[in-house]
C-alpha cells in the first residue's frame, strides 16, 4: 500500500470542512478525487501534505505513519504535491524551476557554494542533464529559458509536474491539473501522466472536468460537504444515485 | 494598591488610543491586505483638523467630528490616487508606499502649521476619587468616546449589508468577487471608516497630549503591535490587544524601568507571536 | 521609461556639477567666511531659523562698520537637521566646497561633537549652543578652537539647585526626557545639590513620544516631593504638567526655560501652570549689545529677542570673532584669532557693546565685549558662565523674579 | 571641494554596504527586514566601544560584523517562520529595542551622552589622502559583497532563495525549508549592515543612539526601491539617488536662497515620500529594472 488516509478530520470554528476522510491509494495506482465546490478536496490534500494541521486522524506514506510530519518532511519522503493555481518560481526560467527542485544540492549551503567550488559545479552538471531529459519529456525546450511568469497556465502546470518528477516523488498529488487549461494541452498532459504512472509513479488527482479524469484513472472518490460519499471506478461511482444528486445535481436532472 | 488601580486606568485609556489606531490599521489589512504605515499619519490630520475646528467653534464635538470627517476623506482620497493602483501586488509595494504617503501627509502638514505644538485649550479638571482612587472625570469622557465609537465600527460590521460586505471581502477576497459584492463600494467604505476611527485615535491622542506633525507616526510601532497581537485583520482582536498592551506597560515599567516601556511592547509582542504565530485571537489561514 | 533613467541621470549630474559652480563662484580671497550651521529642522527646529538669521544680521551689521581687520564677513548658511549625520556633510560642505574659516551656531550636543573633529582637522573654530561636558576638553577640544555660549548642563544644574536652596524645597525629586541634555540637567542638579548636603528622593528618565506620563508621574510623586526638578522639553512638559494636575497633588515644579516658557503657559492655561520655577541661561538683558540684538531679531523675526535665547548666542559669536579679527590684525590665521576670542570679551579692557565701538576703542587698547547672550568671559576651555534668570509663572504669564549667579 | 565629494562618496559607500545587504534580504530572498539600523546600530557600537578600550581596528572591524551577525542569528531563529508583514513588524521592533538598550545601558554604550572620539580609519594619514584611503577601504568592501553576492546569485544557493522570494509555500511542496536559508540570508545581510555601522562609527567619530532610528532604515529601503529590487546594480544606484536627494537640497538652497530653510526641509521629506509613492505605484522595478540577474 502506498498512501493510506486515516479519518483525516479538519473544521473551522465547528464547521467540518473535512470529517473522518478515509481511504488508500495502492502502490503505482492512478486515483481521482472528485466534488463539487465547497466539498474539501483541496484542504483534504493539504492535510495529507502537512500544509494544515489536522484536528484528528492520520497519513501514513509507504507504510510509515506521518504523524505531525511538516510538509518538507512529507515532500522528502517522497510524496509531492502541486497547487490547484500554480506557484511557479516566476523569475526563474523553466530550466531554472526544475532544477531548484532537485534535492541533496551542495550547492544549497552557502559554504560549500563558496568554497566547494568543483563538487557543486560537478553536481550541477549531473542535475542539468536530469533536468534536459525532463524538458524533453514535457515537451518545454521551447521555453526552456522563459521565466516561467510568463507561461501559459497550462505550462505553468507542466513545470510544477516537472518539479515534482525532479525532487523524485513516488507518488505525485495534483491539485486541479486540467483546470485553465486548454483541451489540447489537456490531452498532452494526460499522456504524459499516463506515461509516468507506467514508469511506477502513483498519482492522487484532484480534479473538476469529469470527462478528462474518467479517461485517465482506474479508482475514483467523492467528497461531498467535507465526506467521502462514494468510491469505485469511474463506471461504478458515476452510477452511484448519491453522487450524482450531490456532485451532477442539476446537471443530470 | 489605589496606586496599581491608578496606573490600570492610566494604561486602559492610552490602551483605548492604541487599541482605536490598531482597528483602523487591522480594517485596511483585513480587506485590501497590507499595514498601512499612514495610519499613524491619518491620526495626525485627525488631531490637526479637530483642533483647527475646535478653535473656530469652541466645540470639541464640532472639532472632533470635524477630525473624523477629513479623517475619512484623506482615506478614501489616499485609496483613490494610491492604494487602488496597488491592488494585486505584493503587500509589500503597498506597505512601502504608505510609508511615502506618511511622509507626504508629514510634509504638508510641516509646511502649513510648522513644527511647534498645537493643543486643545481644554479646562482640566482635579480628580474625583473613589476609595482613594482618583478618577480622572476626562478620562472618562474619553473612554466613553472610544467605547462609542468601538460599538459603532461594530454595529456597522455586523449590522449592515456594507459592513457585511466588508466581512465577506476580509474572509476571502476572491469569494467575494465572484459572488458579486463590488469591491469598489466596499474598498470606499472602508477606507472612510479606517481613516475615520485613526482620526478618532489622534483626536483622542491629541486630546490627553500635544499636537505636532510627528505625533502619529511616534505611535506607529505600539499600533502595529497591537494590531499583530491582536491577530492582524481581526477587529476585536486589535482592540483588545491594545488595552492589554496599555494596561501592561503602564503597570509594568515601574518594574522594569520607564526607558524600556516601548521594548516591553515588543517583547510582549515577540512572546505571544512565538506561542500563537497568528496573534491572540488570529485564525489559520490556510494554503488556498 | 528610458526617459525616466535618462532624466534623473542628467539631475544627477546637474548636481555634482552644481557644488563646483558655487565653489567658484563665492571663492573671494578678501572675504572672512562664515559658516551658520544651525537646527533649522528636528528637534532644535524652534531656535535655528532665529538662529541663523542673527548670524546673518550681525555679519551684516560688521560690514557696515566696514569689515573686521579689512576683511568683509560672508555667511554660508546650512541646517543641520540637528542630527550628527546631515551636520557632518554639510559641515563637509562648508570646509570644503565655501572654504569656511569657522562654524557657528550648532545646537545639539551631538551635532557639535560629531562636528568638532572636522573643524579641529581643519584648524578652524567651532562656536556652539550645547550642553554637553566633553565640549569642554581634548579629544573634541583638542587645539582650543571650541567655544561654547551656552551654560553647560552642570551649570544649569547648580542653578537649579542654587534656586531650590532659595526657593527653601526639602524633598526633590527629578524627572528627565532620557537624552543628554535632559538628563545633563537632572544629574547636574542632583551633585550640585548633593554637595550642599541635600538628598534627591526619586530620579526618573522617561522617553519621550508616550501617550501617557502617569506611570513616571506617579513613581515620582510617590516620594512625595515637595519639588519636581525637570530636565525636559516643551510637548513632554506640557503632557506631564496636565496629568500632574489631573492627579490632584500640588507639588512645584523647576525647570529649563526651553520647557518653561509662554508657550507652555499658553497650553496649560493659567491654573495649571500658577507657579512653574522657569530657570534661563541670562540674556545680558540690560546690556546695550542686547538691545542691538533684540532690534535685528525683532526685524528679522517680528517677535522679541527674549523669546530666542540662542539667537543672542549666534549674535554674540559673530561680533566677539569680529572684534577678535580685528585684535589680531590683518594677516592672522584661525587660531590666533581663537586666542584672541578670551582677550576680547574678557575681563580688564574697556567694556564694549557693539562691534563699532569695539572696533575704535581697539585702536588705543584692550576691551571687554559685553555680550547680548551674557558677560561673556571665556574660561579656559572656552565656556562661558552666564548669570540665570528665574521666572515664575503667575496669572497666566511667566515672568523674572530673580537672577542668580553662579561663581566660576 | 573635492573633500566634500569624497565626504559623500564615502556615506554613499556606506550605504551601499547597507544597501547590497538588504538587497540579498528582500531583493533576492523576499525577507521583509525593517530592522536594517538596529544591525547598522549593533555594528558601530561593537567598534566604538572596542576601540575605546584600545582595540584595533582590523579586529574590531569583523567583530562589528561577527556582532550583527550574532544579533541576526536569534532573531531569526524566532521570528523567521512568521508571515512576512509579522516579520517586519518584528525586525522593525528589534532595531527600536537595541536603540533603547543603547539608550539605557550607559555602563556599557555611554547612554545618552553617546561616545566621542572614535578613531578615525588611517589615522596615520591625514586630509584628502586619509580620506581616499577611507573610500578606497570601503570601495574594497563593496567590491568583496559584490563579488559575494555574484557568487551567491549563481549558485544553487542563489537559485533557491529566489524560489523562496518567488514562492515559498512551492519551496517547501518541494521538501526543502525555507527558514534555514532565510536565516542565513538575515545574518549574511546583517553581517554587511554591522561592518557598515563600524564604517560609520569610525567615519563620523562620534555616535549617540539618537543616530540609529528607523528613519536610516526606510532610506536603505528607498534606495533599493529607487534602484530596482533584486539587482545588484540597483543598491549602488538607488544609493547614489537617495544621496542626491538628500544632499542635493543644498545645493538647491545656493541656487534658490528664496526657499526658507524650514520649508525646504518640510518640502524634502515630502519629495522623498513622493518618490517612494510615484516609484512603488509605475515603477516598482526601480530604475534599472525588473529582478534580471546576472
Amino acid at each position: 500500500m502506498s498512501l493510506a488516509i486515516q479519518g483525516l478530520t479538519k473544521a473551522y470554528g465547528g464547521l467540518h470542512v473535512v470529517s473522518d476522510v478515509r481511504f488508500e491509494v495502492p502502490k503505482g495506482a492512478l486515483v481521482g478525487v472528485i466534488g463539487p465546490n465547497g466539498a474539501g478536496k483541496s484542504t483534504l490534500f493539504s492535510l495529507i501534505t502537512g500544509f494544515l494541521a489536522a484536528d484528528a486522524g492520520d497519513v501514513a506514506f509507504e507504510g510509515r505513519s506521518l504523524g505531525r510530519a511538516s510538509p518538507m518532511e512529507r515532500a522528502r519522503s517522497g510524496m509531492v504535491r502541486t497547487f490547484q493555481v500554480p506557484r511557479e518560481f516566476s523569475h526563474l526560467t523553466v530550466r531554472e524551476n526544475l532544477m531548484a527542485a532537485a534535492p541533496g544540492q551542495a550547492g544549497e549551503r552557502l559554504i560549500d557554494a563558496f568554497f566547494r567550488f568543483g563538487t557543486v559545479k560537478a553536481q550541477e552538471k549531473e542535475i542539468a542533464a536530469k533536468v534536459e531529459e525532463t524538458i524533453a519529456f514535457l515537451r518545454l525546450a521551447k521555453v526552456a529559458d522563459v521565466p516561467a511568469g510568463r507561461l501559459s497556465g497550462g505550462q505553468k502546470k507542466l513545470v510544477e509536474l516537472g518539479r515534482a518528477l525532479m525532487t523524485g516523488a513516488r507518488m505525485i498529488l495534483l491539485d486541479e491539473p486540467f483546470a485553465g487549461v486548454n483541451p489540447v494541452l489537456i490531452e498532452e498532459l494526460s499522456v504524459r501522466i499516463r506515461e509516468l504512472n507506467e514508469r511506477g509513479i502513483g498519482f492522487l488527482i484532484i480534479e473538476h472536468d469529469l470527462p478528462a479524469l474518467n479517461k485517465l484513472v482506474s479508482t475514483l472518490h467523492v467528497m461531498d460537504r467535507g465526506e467521502l460519499i462514494a468510491s469505485g471506478t469511474p463506471a461504478e461511482v458515476l452510477a452511484n444515485p448519491r453522487v450524482r444528486d450531490a456532485y451532477l445535481g442539476g446537471a443530470a436532472a | 494598591m489605589s496606586g496599581f488601580l491608578e496606573l490600570a486606568i492610566s494604561g486602559l485609556m492610552s490602551g483605548l488610543v492604541i487599541g482605536l489606531a490598531a482597528l483602523a490599521l487591522t480594517l485596511v489589512f483585513g480587506v485590501a491586505r497590507f499595514a498601512n504605515a499612514a495610519t499613524g499619519d491619518f491620526m495626525t490630520i485627525g488631531a490637526y483638523a479637530a483642533v483647527f475646528g475646535f478653535t473656530a467653534t469652541g466645540s470639541i464635538v464640532i472639532g472632533g467630528l470635524l477630525g473624523l470627517f477629513i479623517g475619512a476623506v484623506s482615506g478614501v482620497i489616499s485609496y483613490f490616487l494610491v492604494f487602488r493602483v496597488l491592488e494585486g501586488r505584493p503587500s509589500v509595494s503597498a506597505l512601502l508606499a504608505s510609508i511615502g504617503v506618511g511622509f507626504i501627509i508629514r510634509s504638508v502638514l510641516g509646511v502649513i502649521y510648522g513644527h511647534g505644538q498645537q493643543v486643545f485649550q481644554l479646562p482640566l479638571v482635579r480628580p474625583w476619587r473613589y476609595f482613594d482612587v482618583r478618577i480622572q472625570p476626562n478620562d472618562l469622557k474619553i473612554g466613553a468616546t472610544a467605547l462609542l465609537a468601538l460599538l459603532v465600527v461594530f454595529l456597522v460590521l455586523h449590522a449592515t449589508p456594507i459592513g457585511r460586505r466588508m466581512r465577506a471581502v476580509a474572509d476571502d477576497p476572491m469569494l467575494a468577487r465572484v459572488s458579486g459584492i463590488a469591491p469598489r463600494k466596499v474598498m470606499f467604505a472602508l477606507w472612510a471608516m479606517s481613516g475615520a476611527v485613526a482620526a478618532l485615535a489622534g483626536v483622542l491622542l491629541g486630546i490627553r497630549t500635544v499636537i505636532w506633525p510627528e505625533m502619529g507616526w511616534e505611535m506607529l510601532i505600539p499600533v502595529f503591535a497591537a494590531a499583530v497581537l491582536g491577530g492582524i485583520g481581526h477587529p476585536v482582536g486589535a482592540v483588545l490587544a491594545g488595552v492589554i498592551l496599555g494596561v501592561v506597560q503602564e503597570i509594568a515599567t515601574p518594574y522594569v524601568g520607564f526607558t524600556y516601556k516601548l521594548a516591553l511592547a515588543f517583547i510582549i509582542l515577540l512572546v505571544v507571536l512565538l506561542v500563537r504565530p497568528k496573534g491572540l485571537f488570529g485564525r489559520v489561514e490556510g494554503v488556498r | 521609461m528610458n526617459i525616466t533613467r535618462r532624466q534623473t541621470l542628467a539631475g544627477l549630474a546637474s548636481t555634482m556639477l552644481l557644488p563646483a559652480l558655487s565653489g567658484t563662484a563665492f571663492a573671494q580671497a578678501a572675504n572672512f567666511r562664515i559658516g551658520a550651521l544651525n537646527p533649522i529642522t528636528g528637534s532644535g527646529a524652534a531656535y535655528g531659523s532665529g538662529m541663523q538669521k542673527m548670524i546673518l544680521a550681525a555679519a551684516e551689521v560688521v560690514n557696515a562698520a566696514g569689515g573686521a581687520a579689512g576683511k568683509k564677513l560672508e555667511v554660508f548658511a546650512e541646517d543641520d537637521q540637528s542630527q550628527p549625520q546631515a551636520a557632518v556633510l554639510a559641515a563637509k560642505k562648508l570646509i570644503d566646497v565655501n572654504k569656511v574659516q569657522s562654524i557657528l551656531g550648532t545646537w545639539a550636543s551631538g551635532v557639535s561633537l560629531a562636528v568638532a573633529p572636522l573643524t579641529n582637522d581643519a584648524n578652524i573654530m567651532l562656536m556652539n549652543t550645547s550642553g554637553a561636558p566633553a565640549l569642554s576638553v581634548p579629544p573634541a577640544n583638542a587645539k582650543g578652537l571650541l567655544f561654547r555660549f551656552q551654560a553647560t548642563n552642570d551649570r544649569f544644574g547648580r542653578a537649579f539647585a542654587e534656586v531650590a536652596k532659595k526657593e527653601g524645597f526639602k524633598r526633590p525629586v527629578t524627572m528627565a526626557f532620557n537624552n543628554a541634555s535632559g538628563i545633563g540637567n537632572a544629574d547636574g542638579f542632583k551633585k550640585a545639590w548633593e554637595a550642599q548636603g541635600g538628598k534627591v528622593y526619586e530620579s526618573i528618565v522617561y522617553e519621550p513620544n508616550q501617550p501617557s506620563y502617569r506611570a513616571e508621574l506617579q513613581k515620582a510623586l510617590a516620594a512625595k516631593p515637595d519639588v519636581i526638578v525637570m530636565g525636559s522639553y516643551l510637548a513632554d512638559t506640557t503632557i506631564i504638567l496636565r496629568e500632574w494636575f489631573q492627579t490632584g497633588e500640588t507639588t512645584k515644579f523647576i525647570m529649563p526655560a526651553w520647557a518653561g516658557n509662554p508657550d507652555l503657559v499658553k497650553a496649560l492655561g493659567p491654573e495649571v501652570s500658577e507657579g512653574i520655577i522657569a530657570v534661563d541661561s541670562i540674556s545680558n538683558e540690560g546690556s546695550e549689545a542686547f538691545k542691538a540684538y533684540d532690534a535685528a531679531y525683532q526685524k528679522a523675526m517680528g517677535q522679541s529677542g527674549l523669546n530666542n535665547v540662542y539667537a543672542a548666542m549666534t549674535w554674540d559669536m559673530v561680533i566677539v570673532l569680529a572684534l577678535a579679527m580685528e585684535a589680531a590684525g590683518p594677516n592672522a590665521d584661525v587660531p590666533a584669532i581663537a586666542k584672541k576670542m578670551f582677550e576680547v570679551a574678557g575681563p580688564g579692557g574697556k567694556p564694549v557693546a557693539t562691534f563699532a565701538e569695539g572696533k575704535e576703542a581697539l585702536k588705543s587698547g584692550k576691551i571687554d565685549y559685553q555680550g547680548a547672550s551674557s558677560v561673556l568671559d571665556f574660561d579656559k576651555f572656552g565656556d562661558v558662565t552666564p548669570d540665570f534668570s528665574v521666572s515664575v509663572a503667575e496669572k497666566g504669564k511667566i515672568e523674572r523674579k530673580y537672577v542668580v549667579k553662579l561663581s566660576a | 571641494m573635492d573633500a566634500y565629494l569624497i565626504a559623500i562618496a564615502i556615506i554613499t559607500a556606506i550605504y551601499v554596504l547597507m544597501a547590497l545587504g538588504l538587497n540579498l534580504q528582500y531583493g533576492l530572498t523576499g525577507l521583509v527586514n525593517f530592522g536594517v539600523v538596529g544591525f547598522f546600530c549593533v555594528g558601530a557600537y561593537t567598534t566604538a566601544i572596542l576601540s575605546q578600550k584600545g582595540v584595533p581596528q582590523y579586529i574590531t572591524f569583523p567583530l562589528a560584523a561577527l556582532l550583527a551577525m550574532a544579533f541576526a542569528w536569534p532573531l531569526g531563529l524566532v521570528s523567521i517562520r512568521l508571515r512576512e508583514d509579522y516579520f517586519a513588524i518584528v525586525s522593525l521592533g528589534f532595531s527600536e529595542v537595541v536603540r533603547l538598550v543603547a539608550t539605557s545601558e550607559g555602563w556599557l554604550t555611554q547612554g545618552v551622552q553617546g561616545i566621542p572620539g572614535i578613531p578615525k580609519m588611517f589615522g596615520t594619514f591625514s586630509g584628502t589622502t586619509q580620506a581616499l584611503a577611507v573610500l578606497g577601504l570601503l570601495v574594497v568592501f563593496n567590491l568583496v559583497a559584490i563579488a559575494a553576492m555574484l557568487r551567491i546569485v549563481r549558485s544553487p544557493f542563489g537559485r533557491m532563495i529566489e524560489a523562496i522570494r518567488d514562492n515559498e509555500e512551492a519551496v517547501k511542496a518541494l521538501g526543502k525549508d525555507p527558514a534555514g536559508f532565510k536565516i542565513q540570508v538575515l545574518v549574511l545581510g546583517s553581517a554587511l549592515t554591522g561592518l557598515a555601522g563600524a564604517a560609520y562609527a569610525h567615519y563620523i567619530g562620534f555616535i549617540s543612539p539618537e543616530q540609529f532610528i528607523p528613519l536610516i532604515t526606510f532610506q536603505i529601503w528607498m534606495a533599493i526601491i529607487m534602484g530596482g529590487v533584486g539587482r545588484i546594480s540597483g543598491a549602488l544606484v538607488g544609493a547614489i539617488i537617495l544621496m542626491v536627494f538628500l544632499e542635493g537640497s543644498r545645493f538647491l538652497r545656493d541656487v534658490m536662497p528664496f526657499i526658507s530653510e524650514v520649508a525646504m526641509a518640510s518640502v524634502r521629506l515630502g519629495v522623498v515620500g513622493l518618490a517612494l509613492v510615484l516609484f512603488t505605484m509605475y515603477r516598482p522595478q526601480g530604475l534599472m529594472g525588473d529582478f534580471t540577474r546576472k
